[in-house]
C-alpha cells in the first residue's frame, strides 16, 4: 500500500490514477444510463481522458488523433445520428438475464486481470520498431508509418472512403422528405387503404 | 475379348442412358433385350472362365489416382463368377415378368443402373471401386422401394438407405485405414486387394479392422440386430424390388465377409467364429419363429431370407472348404429360390392386391400351375434334397460340425422350423376349401408369368441333381484361398482352426 | 511507480464494462456506444505496451484501429438509419426478424 | 446287362410318375393308371430277376451314376448297390406297389384328381427305391426325405378338406395331417444329418463299405454317438415312440396310401437303416439294446391303444406300430436277418389287410366307426377272407407267415435272456391277437348297425380283388421260405442262430405264445361274436379314456409344443423384433432429430442473445487458457 500511496503523489501517478479513476465511472454511465444524451455526453468525456493516457504514455500524436478524430469526428457523427432517432424518450430498457450479463462481464474483468496482472514481461521481445529518444514521438511515427506501414494505411484512406460513400447512400435515400412526413405518409396510406374499404 | 469385365459392368449403364430416348410403350422390349444381351455376355464368362484355375481371371488394371493407388482394378475368380451370373439372370426375370403399370419406362433405366452397380461390387478387386459400386447400388434401390412402393414406402426406402450408409461408411473408415497401414509398411499407398493380400498386419489391428468390415457387411447381410430394415423394405418394395434385393443385395454382405473379412484378417476371423456363429444361431432360429407368427406373405419370405443368410454366415465361418464353397452355392440357392417366391408373391398380389394369407385359402384348386410351382419353390426353400437348397444346406451343416457340433445341431433346427413357417404358409393360403368368394375366379398363371417362372424351377431342379459344373470352380477358388489363409495366419489356433481340404495338399 | 500491468488492468477493466454494455443493451445505438468504449479500452492497452516495450508497433495499430472505428461509425449508423426507417425502432427485441 | 436292369429298376416308377404328372391337371384318365401299374411291374420284374441273379451268383452288383456334390474333402456319387438286403427290400417294394396301384385304380376310380395321385404314388416308389438302392449314407438321406415329400403330398391328398376340431376328427384335416407328418419326420431327419457328419468327420467318406470298413479304427463313443443319431433318424421315419403320434394321423390320406406307405414300405426305412447299418449297430451293444429296449415298449404301448380304438384304419396303424416295435426289438437284439424276414412278412399281410380296409371304407362310404359297422360278412365275402387271414397271420396262427416271423423274434428275446422283453412280447402278441379279431367281428360279425336305406354295401370290383390275392397267398406261404431267406441274407448280415438252450425248450415257447394268440382269439370271440354291447361303466373308466386318447400324449404336444411355439414367436415378433431391435433403430434416429431440433430452438434472431452466447464463448476460452496456463 505504500508505494501505492508514494506514486500518488508523483505527476505521474497522479494523472494516471486520477484519469483510470475518471474513465471508468465515465464509461460506466454510458453503459448503464437509461438516457441517449447522457450516455453519449460520457462517452465523449471519456475519449477525451482516454487521450489524455495517450499523452502520459508520450504517444503525443496518438492522444491528438483520438482527439480529433474520434470525439470530434465519430462523436459528432453520433450526436446527428441522434436526431433521427427520437432519443428524447426515455430508453425504456428490458434488461433481461442482468445477473447473467454481470457475471459475465465480472468473469472476464476478472480474467483479463488475471491474466495481465501475470508477470508477462519476458525478456526475449526486442522492439521491432525501436522508438528514438531524441526525436519527437510525431516525427517518429511518421518515419515508421509512412515506410514500413505505407500499404496498410493507403488499404485504410480507401476503406475511409468506401465507408463514407457507404454512410452517404444508405442514409441518403429520400432524404428530402423528413423523417416525421414519412411516417404520416405510410400512415396515410393505411388511412386511404381502409377509406377505400369503407366507400 | 479380354475386356469383357469392362463390358458387363458399363453395358447396361450406358443402355440405361440409351433408355431415356426410347418412348414409352416399347420400353419393356428394350429392357428385356438388354438384359438378355447382358446375360448372353455372363453366359460367354461362363463358358470362357477357366474352371481349374483357381486365382483372378479377365483381370484388368487401369491406374486411376496414381499416387493414392486407386486403380479401376477388375477380375473374377470361382467365388464371384456365379453371382455375377445370378445377378444377371435375376435382373432378365425381374424384367420379364414386369408387373409395373405406371412409369414403366423409369422402372427399366433404374434397373438396368442397379444392375451395373450390382455387377460391378462383384467384379471389382480395387477398394475403392467396389465401395463406390456398393454405395451406388443403394441409390437405385431406394428409387425403387421410393416411387414404386406400397404406403410406407418413403419411411422404409430412407431407412433402407440410411441404415446400409451408415455401415458401409464405418467400413470405409476400415478401408482407409487399412489403407494408411498399408502405406506405413511399405511406403506406398495402393488399394488394390491383391496387394492387400500379401500385408500381414498384427492381431490387434486385425480386430479392429474386421471389426469396421463386420459392421459394413453385417448390416448388408443383415445380421441380427441390424435386419429390422429388411422387413420393411421386402414389405413396402414393388414385387421387381423385392425379387432383386434379395437375390442379389442381400449377397453383397456375405460375398464382402467371403472377399475381404476372411482372406485379409485369418486370426481375427478366427476369433470371431464364435460370436459370428451365435449370431447367426439366434438369426436362424429367431427370424424363423418370427416368420411363423407373420400374417403377411411377403414377411413371412423376407423373414426367412434373414434365416437362410444365418445359414450363409454359419458356413463362411465354417473355416473349411466344404463350409465356405457351401455358403457360396448357398447364396446362389438362396438367389433363385427367395427371388423366384418374391415373384410367386407379386403373382397372388398383383391379381387379390393383398398379401394377408387369411385373404387367400384353398387357392391350389383354383390355381393349379400356380400352386405346383410354389410347392417345388417351397420344397426348394425348405431344403429338401433333389432341389438346389438342400446342397448349400447340407454343406454348410458339414462345414460347420467340424468347429462345434453343438452349434450345428442348433443350427440345424433350422430345416424344423423352416418346414414349419413354410408348411403353415403353403396351408393357410393353399389348402383347404375355397372360403373368400374372390378366390373362386382367380386365372392361373399367365405367358409372361409362367415364362419368367418356369426356367427357375428348371434350375432349382438342375443344380438340385447335378450341381458339379457350379461346384467345382468354387472348390478350387474356395480350397486356394483357405490355403493361402492358412499360410498367411500368425496365431497358432488359427492355423489348427483353417482346415486346408487334403485334396490341396496333394495338389500342391 | 506506475507499470504496465497497472495500464493493462485499467484497459482490462474498461474493456469489461464495454462488454458488459455490448451484453446489455437493447437497444442498438447504445449498443454502438458499448463497442466505442471497448474500442478504446484497446487502444490504452496498445499505447501501454508500446511505451513500455519502446516499441512504436503499438501506436501503429492504435492509428489503425481508429481509422477502422471511425469507418465502422459510419457505416453502421447508416444501417441503423435504413433499420430505424423500416421498423420504427431501434430496440433489438422488435428487430428479431432472422427467426430460426 | 446287369446295369440297366438297375437302372430300369430304379427309373421305372420316376417315369411313370412323369407321365402321370403330364395328366395333372386334366380330368380321370383310367389308361393313366393302367401304365403307371405297368410300369411298376416293370420295375417288379427287373427286381425279381436282379434278386434271382444276386441269389445264383451271390455277389452285389454295384453301380456309379454320376457326381453328386463334391466340395473340399466330401465326395458324394449317385452310387447304388443291389446286394442281398436292398434286393430283398426292392422286391417287396416293388410288388407291394404294383398291387396298390392296380388296387387305386378300382379304389380311387371316382376321384376326380385321379391321375395326380398315380404321379405322387409312383414319385413315392422312386424315392423309396432310390432310399434302398443307394450305396452311401447321402444318397439314403436323399430317398429318406423324397419319402417324406411323397408322403405328405399323399396324406394331404384331399387337401380341400377343412379343419375340424378335434373331437369329430382326432387329425384335424389332411392337410394339418400332412404338415404334422413332414415336420415330425423332419425332427427326425435332423438327428440322421447329424449321425452323417459324425461319420463323414471322422471317416472321410459316406460310402457304406468306406464307413464299415473304418468301424474297427473308431473310438466307441463315436461309434455310439452315431449310432444313436442314426437311430432317432429311424425312429422319426418308422414312428417309434416319442415321434409316432404322426402316423395314427396319416390315415387321413386315401387307403392305398396306408397300405403302401404307413404299412409296408416307408415306415419300414427305420428298420431298414438299422439292418443296413449292422455293423455300426453291432459294434455299440447298448445302443442296440435301448433299441431292442424301444421296440418292446412301442409293441405294447401301441398294441394297448389299439385295443379300445373304433376308428377301423387307426387300429391297423397301431398295429403296424406294434408290429415296428417287433422289428426293431428283433433288430435290437442282433438277430437282423429276422427282422428283416419280419419286415418283408409283416409287409405282405398288413397291406392285405389295409386294402381290405380301403374295401370295407368303399362299401360303407367312407364311415369308418366299426361301432358303426357289423354283419358285412354276408354281403362282402371275399374282403372278409382276405382279412380275416391276414388277421389270422397277424396273430402268429400255425401255418401262416406271422407264425414264423412273430415267434422268431419272441424265441430271440428268450434267446438273448432278457426275459421282460420276452414277457412283454409275448403278452402283446395276445393283445395284438385280440384287437384284430374285435375288429374283425365288429365289422363283419353280429348285428348290422349302420341304417340300410343310406348304405347298402357291395363287394369291390372283381379286378381289384384278385391284384389282392398274391399278397393272401404270400402271406400264407411266406413262412415256408424261412430258412432259404436265412441262408440267401445272411450270406450279408451276421447270422443269428438259437443257442441249444432254447432249442431245447422251442416247442414250449412256440406253445405259449401260440396258447396266448389263441386265448386273444377266444375271448374277442365271445365278447363281439354276436354283436356289440357297449358298457357304460368300462368305457368311462379312467384306463379306457386314456388309451382312447391315446395316453393323451397329442394333447400334450399341443399343449407343450405347438401352442408355445406359436406363443413365443408371437412375442418374438412384437416383443423382440418391434420394440426392441426396430425401437432402437428408430431411436437412435430420432435421438438425433431431437438433438437438431433443441439447437434450432438457439437461432432466435435477437442480437443480443447471440452476443450473450459469443460472450460466453469468449470467457469460458478465456477460462480454459487461464487453466491451462496454470497447469502447464
Amino acid at each position: 500500500m505504500e508505494n501505492f500511496l508514494a506514486s500518488l503523489f508523483t505527476f505521474q501517478g497522479f494523472a494516471f490514477y486520477l484519469f483510470s479513476f475518471l474513465t471508468i465511472i465515465l464509461f460506466w454511465i454510458t453503459v448503464m444510463s437509461n438516457n441517449v444524451l447522457y450516455a453519449m455526453t460520457s462517452l465523449a468525456s471519456g475519449m477525451v481522458l482516454i487521450s489524455g493516457f495517450f499523452f502520459i504514455l508520450g504517444a503525443d500524436f496518438l492522444g491528438v488523433v483520438q482527439l480529433i478524430v474520434y470525439v470530434g469526428a465519430v462523436m459528432a457523427l453520433y450526436s446527428f445520428a441522434m436526431m433521427f432517432f427520437d432519443a428524447t424518450r426515455e430508453i425504456k430498457e428490458k434488461n433481461t438475464n442482468g445477473a447473467v450479463v454481470f457475471v459475465l462481464g465480472g468473469l472476464s474483468a476478472l480474467m483479463l486481470v488475471l491474466m495481465f496482472a501475470a508477470p508477462i514481461h519476458s525478456e526475449s521481445i526486442q522492439a521491432l520498431y525501436p522508438m528514438h529518444e531524441g526525436v519527437g514521438n510525431a516525427q517518429d511515427v511518421g518515419i515508421v508509418l509512412f515506410t514500413k506501414y505505407l500499404v496498410p494505411f493507403e488499404v485504410a484512406a480507401l476503406m475511409l472512403l468506401v465507408a463514407m460513400i457507404a454512410g452517404i447512400i444508405l442514409a441518403g435515400k429520400k432524404m428530402d422528405k423528413s423523417l416525421t412526413e414519412m411516417m404520416d405518409e405510410d400512415a396515410g396510406e393505411d388511412e386511404i387503404l381502409t377509406q377505400k374499404d369503407e366507400k | 475379348m479380354d475386356y469383357i469385365l469392362s463390358i458387363l459392368v458399363f453395358f447396361p449403364a450406358i443402355a440405361a442412358l440409351l433408355g431415356f430416348v426410347i418412348d414409352k410403350d416399347s420400353a419393356r422390349v428394350y429392357g428385356v433385350t438388354v438384359a438378355a444381351i447382358e446375360f448372353f455376355l455372363s453366359l460367354w464368362l461362363w463358358f470362357s472362365f477357366d474352371g481349374t484355375n483357381a486365382g483372378m481371371q479377365f483381370v484388368e488394371l487401369i491406374p486411376v489416382i496414381p499416387d493414392f493407388g486407386v486403380n479401376y482394378y477388375l477380375g473374377v475368380d470361382g467365388i464371384s463368377l456365379f453371382i455375377i451370373l445370378m445377378t444377371t439372370m435375376m435382373t432378365l426375370i425381374g424384367i420379364m415378368s414386369l408387373s409395373v403399370k405406371e412409369n414403366v419406362k423409369n422402372m427399366i433405366i433404374t434397373l438396368l443402373f442397379l444392375e451395373m452397380t450390382m455387377v460391378g461390387v462383384f467384379v471389382s478387386l480395387d477398394a475403392i471401386i467396389f465401395y463406390l459400386f456398393w454405395e451406388l447400388s443403394l441409390v437405385p434401390m431406394l428409387y425403387i422401394i421410393g416411387a414404386w412402393g406400397g404406403s410406407l414406402r418413403v419411411y422404409a426406402a430412407v431407412k433402407f438407405f440410411l441404415y446400409t450408409f451408415a455401415g458401409s461408411l464405418i467400413m470405409l473408415v476400415g478401408m482407409l485405414f487399412m489403407a494408411y497401414t498399408y502405406q506405413s509398411l511399405t511406403g506406398v499407398w495402393s488399394f488394390a486387394l491383391t496387394d492387400w493380400y500379401a500385408l500381414v498386419l498384427p492381431v490387434n489391428y486385425q480386430m479392429w479392422l474386421f471389426a469396421a468390415f463386420f459392421i459394413g457387411f453385417a448390416i448388408k447381410v443383415p445380421m441380427f440386430p441390424f435386419h429390422t430394415w429388411l422387413p420393411y423394405a421386402h414389405g413396402q418394395a414393388p414385387t421387381i424390388g423385392s425379387v432383386i434385393l434379395a437375390a442379389v443385395l442381400l449377397k453383397m454382405g456375405t460375398y464382402g465377409f467371403v472377399r475381404f473379412s476372411l482372406p485379409l484378417f485369418p486370426d481375427a476371423a478366427v476369433i470371431w467364429i464364435t460370436p459370428i456363429a451365435v449370431l447367426s444361431i439366434i438369426m436362424i432360429i429367431y427370424t424363423a419363429m418370427v416368420a411363423y407368427a407373420q400374417k403377411d406373405m411377403k414377411q413371412v419370405i423376407a423373414y426367412s431370407s434373414v434365416s437362410h443368410m444365418g445359414i450363409v454366415m454359419l458356413g463362411i465361418f465354417a473355416m473349411n472348404a466344404e463350409g465356405i464353397g457351401g455358403s457360396v452355392f448357398q447364396m446362389l440357392s438362396h438367389g433363385i429360390v427367395s427371388g423366384a417366391l418374391f415373384m410367386l408373391v407379386g403373382v397372388i398380389y398383383d391379381r387379390r392386391h393383398t398379401k394377408m394369407m387369411d385373404e387367400f385359402g384353398g387357392i391350389a384348386a383354383v390355381m393349379p400351375k400356380y400352386a405346383v410351382i410354389f410347392g417345388i419353390m417351397l420344397m426348394a426353400s425348405v431344403g429338401l434334397p433333389l432341389t438346389i437348397g438342400f446342397v448349400g444346406e447340407f454343406l454348410v451343416l458339414v462345414g460347420f460340425y467340424q468347429v462345434s457340433p453343438i452349434m450345428t445341431i442348433l443350427a440345424g433346427t433350422s430345416i424344423i422350423i423352416g418346414s414349419v413357417y413354410m408348411l403353415s404358409l403353403f396351408k393357410k393360403s393353399f389348402f383347404g376349401p375355397v372360403t373368400k368368394e374372390e378366390n373362386k375366379n382367380l386365372k392361373d398363371l399367365d405367358a409372361k408369368e409362367t415364362w419368367s417362372l418356369v426356367p427357375l424351377v428348371a434350375i432349382v431342379v438342375w443344380l438340385g441333381i447335378y450341381p458339379k459344373p457350379i461346384l467345382d470352380p468354387i472348390d478350387n477358388s474356395v480350397k486356394a484361398m483357405l490355403n493361402f489363409m492358412d499360410e498367411k495366419a500368425i496365431t497358432q489356433e488359427a492355423k489348427d482352426m483353417i482346415h486346408v481340404a487334403k485334396s490341396t495338399k496333394e495338389a500342391k | 511507480m506506475i507499470g504496465l500491468s497497472h495500464y493493462l488492468i485499467v484497459s482490462a477493466l474498461l474493456f469489461s464494462i464495454g462488454l458488459i454494455g455490448v451484453l446489455r443493451r437493447r437497444n442498438l445505438l447504445m449498443l454502438f456506444f458499448a463497442t466505442e468504449v471497448m474500442l478504446n479500452a484497446v487502444n490504452i492497452a496498445f499505447a501501454a505496451i508500446s511505451h513500455f516495450y519502446n516499441d512504436l508497433t503499438g501506436q501503429m495499430f492504435a492509428f489503425f484501429v481508429i481509422a477502422i472505428a471511425a469507418s465502422e461509425v459510419a457505416v453502421g449508423l447508416g444501417i441503423l438509419i435504413v433499420l430505424y426507417k423500416k421498423h420504427g425502432s431501434l430496440d433489438l427485441d422488435d428487430l428479431a426478424t432472422m427467426k430460426g | 446287362m446287369m446295369e440297366n436292369l438297375v437302372y430300369i429298376a430304379l427309373f421305372a416308377p420316376l417315369v411313370s410318375s412323369l407321365f402321370a404328372a403330364m395328366f395333372g391337371m386334366s380330368q380321370r384318365k383310367t389308361f393313366v393308371g393302367v401304365i403307371a401299374s405297368l410300369l411298376l411291374f416293370t420295375s417288379f420284374v427287373a427286381s425279381a430277376t436282379l434278386a434271382v441273379e444276386v441269389f445264383t451268383t451271390g455277389e452285389a452288383i454295384a453301380v456309379t451314376m454320376m457326381q453328386w456334390i463334391g466340395m473340399g474333402d466330401l465326395y458324394i456319387p449317385f452310387g447304388f448297390v443291389v446286394d442281398q438286403v436292398s434286393v430283398t427290400m426292392m422286391t417287396m417294394v416293388s410288388l407291394i406297389s404294383t398291387i396298390v396301384h392296380v388296387y387305386s385304380i378300382g379304389y380311387m376310380d371316382h376321384d376326380k384328381s385321379f391321375n395326380r395321385f398315380f404321379s405322387y404314388l409312383s414319385a413315392f416308389v422312386f424315392s423309396m427305391m432310390v432310399l434302398v438302392m443307394s450305396d452311401n449314407f447321402a444318397g439314403l438321406f436323399i430317398g429318406w426325405e423324397g419319402v417324406g415329400v411323397c408322403s405328405w403330398l399323399l396324406i394331404g391328398f384331399w387337401y380341400h378338406k377343412p379343419d375340424q376340431s378335434r373331437e369329430d376328427n382326432p387329425s384335424i384335416s389332411p392337410s394339418w395331417a400332412a404338415n404334422e407328418a413332414f415336420i415330425m419326420n423332419r425332427i427326425a431327419d435332423l438327428g440322421m444329418l447329424v449321425g452323417l457328419f459324425i461319420l463323414y468327420w471322422n471317416v472321410g467318406s459316406l460310402q457304406y463299405d468306406a464307413v464299415f470298413a473304418a468301424i474297427p479304427n473308431l473310438d466307441q463313443w463315436i461309434l455310439n454317438g452315431a449310432a444313436i443319431a442314426l437311430f432317432i433318424g429311424a425312429m422319426g421315419k418308422s414312428a417309434q415312440f416319442p415321434l409316432h403320434t404322426w402316423l395314427t394321423d396319416a390315415m387321413e390320406g386315401p387307403t392305398p396310401v396306408s397300405a403302401l406307405i404307413h404299412a409296408a414300405t416307408m415306415v419300414t426305412a427305420g428298420v431298414f437303416l438299422v439292418i443296413r447299418a449292422n455293423p455300426l449297430f453291432a459294434v455299440t451293444p447298448e445302443v442296440s439294446y435301448f433299441i431292442a429296449a424301444i421296440g418292446t415298449f412301442v409293441a405294447f404301448f401301441a398294441a394297448s391303444m389299439a385295443l379300445v380304438n373304433r376308428d377301423l384304419k387307426r387300429i391297423i396303424a397301431f398295429s403296424t406300430l406294434s408290429q415296428l416295435g417287433y422289428m426293431f426289438a428283433a433288430a435290437g437284439l442282433g438277430a437282423y436277418w429276422i427282422a428283416l424276414f419280419h419286415l418283408v412278412a409283416h409287409a405282405f399281410f398288413k397291406a392285405l389287410l389295409f386294402l381290405g380296409a380301403g374295401n370295407v371304407m368303399h362299401a360303407m362310404h367312407d364311415e369308418l366307426d366299426i361301432f358303426k359297422m357289423g354283419g358285412l360278412k354276408k354281403v362282402m365275402r371275399p374282403t372278409y377272407i382276405y382279412m380275416g387271414l391276414a388277421s389270422l397271420t397277424l396273430a402268429g396262427i400255425f401255418p401262416l407267415a406271422g407264425f414264423f416271423s412273430k415267434d422268431a423274434i419272441i424265441e430271440t428275446a428268450f434267446n438273448e435272456g432278457t426275459y421282460i422283453l420276452w414277457i412283454m412280447l409275448v403278452v402283446t402278441a395276445g393283445m395284438t391277437a385280440f384287437y384284430s379279431f374285435r375288429q374283425v367281428f365288429l365289422t363283419f360279425h353280429g348285428t348290422e348297425r349302420y341304417d340300410h336305406h343310406e348304405i347298402h354295401p357291395h363287394e369291390m370290383y372283381k379286378f381289384v380283388l384278385i391284384a389282392m390275392s398274391p399278397l393272401a397267398i404270400l402271406a400264407v406261404i411266406a413262412g415256408f421260405f424261412k430258412d432259404g431267406f436265412e441262408t440267401f441274407v445272411t450270406s450279408l448280415l451276421p447270422a443269428y442262430h438259437m443257442s441249444e438252450h432254447t432249442h431245447h425248450y422251442v416247442w414250449l415257447l412256440t406253445a405259449i405264445v401260440t396258447l396266448f394268440a389263441v386265448g386273444g382269439i377266444l375271448l374277442a370271440y365271445f365278447k363281439y361274436n354276436k354283436g356289440l354291447e357297449r358298457n357304460e361303466k368300462l368305457e368311462n373308466s379312467f384306463i379306457y379314456k386314456l388309451l382312447a386318447n391315446q395316453y393323451y400324449i397329442p394333447k400334450l404336444y399341443e399343449e407343450l409344443i405347438s401352442k408355445p411355439y406359436a406363443m413365443i414367436s408371437e412375442k418374438f415378433w412384437h416383443g423382440v423384433d418391434m420394440k426392441i431391435v426396430d425401437r432402437t433403430v428408430d431411436g437412435v434416429a430420432h435421438f438425433l432429430y431431437k438433438s437438431g431440433d433443441v439447437n434450432r430452438r438457439m437461432q432466435t434472431g435477437n442480437l443480443s442473445h447471440y452476443l450473450n452466447w459469443m460472450a460466453v464463448g469468449a470467457v469460458v476460452l478465456m477460462v480454459a487458457a487461464a487453466v491451462t496456463a496454470m497447469i502447464g
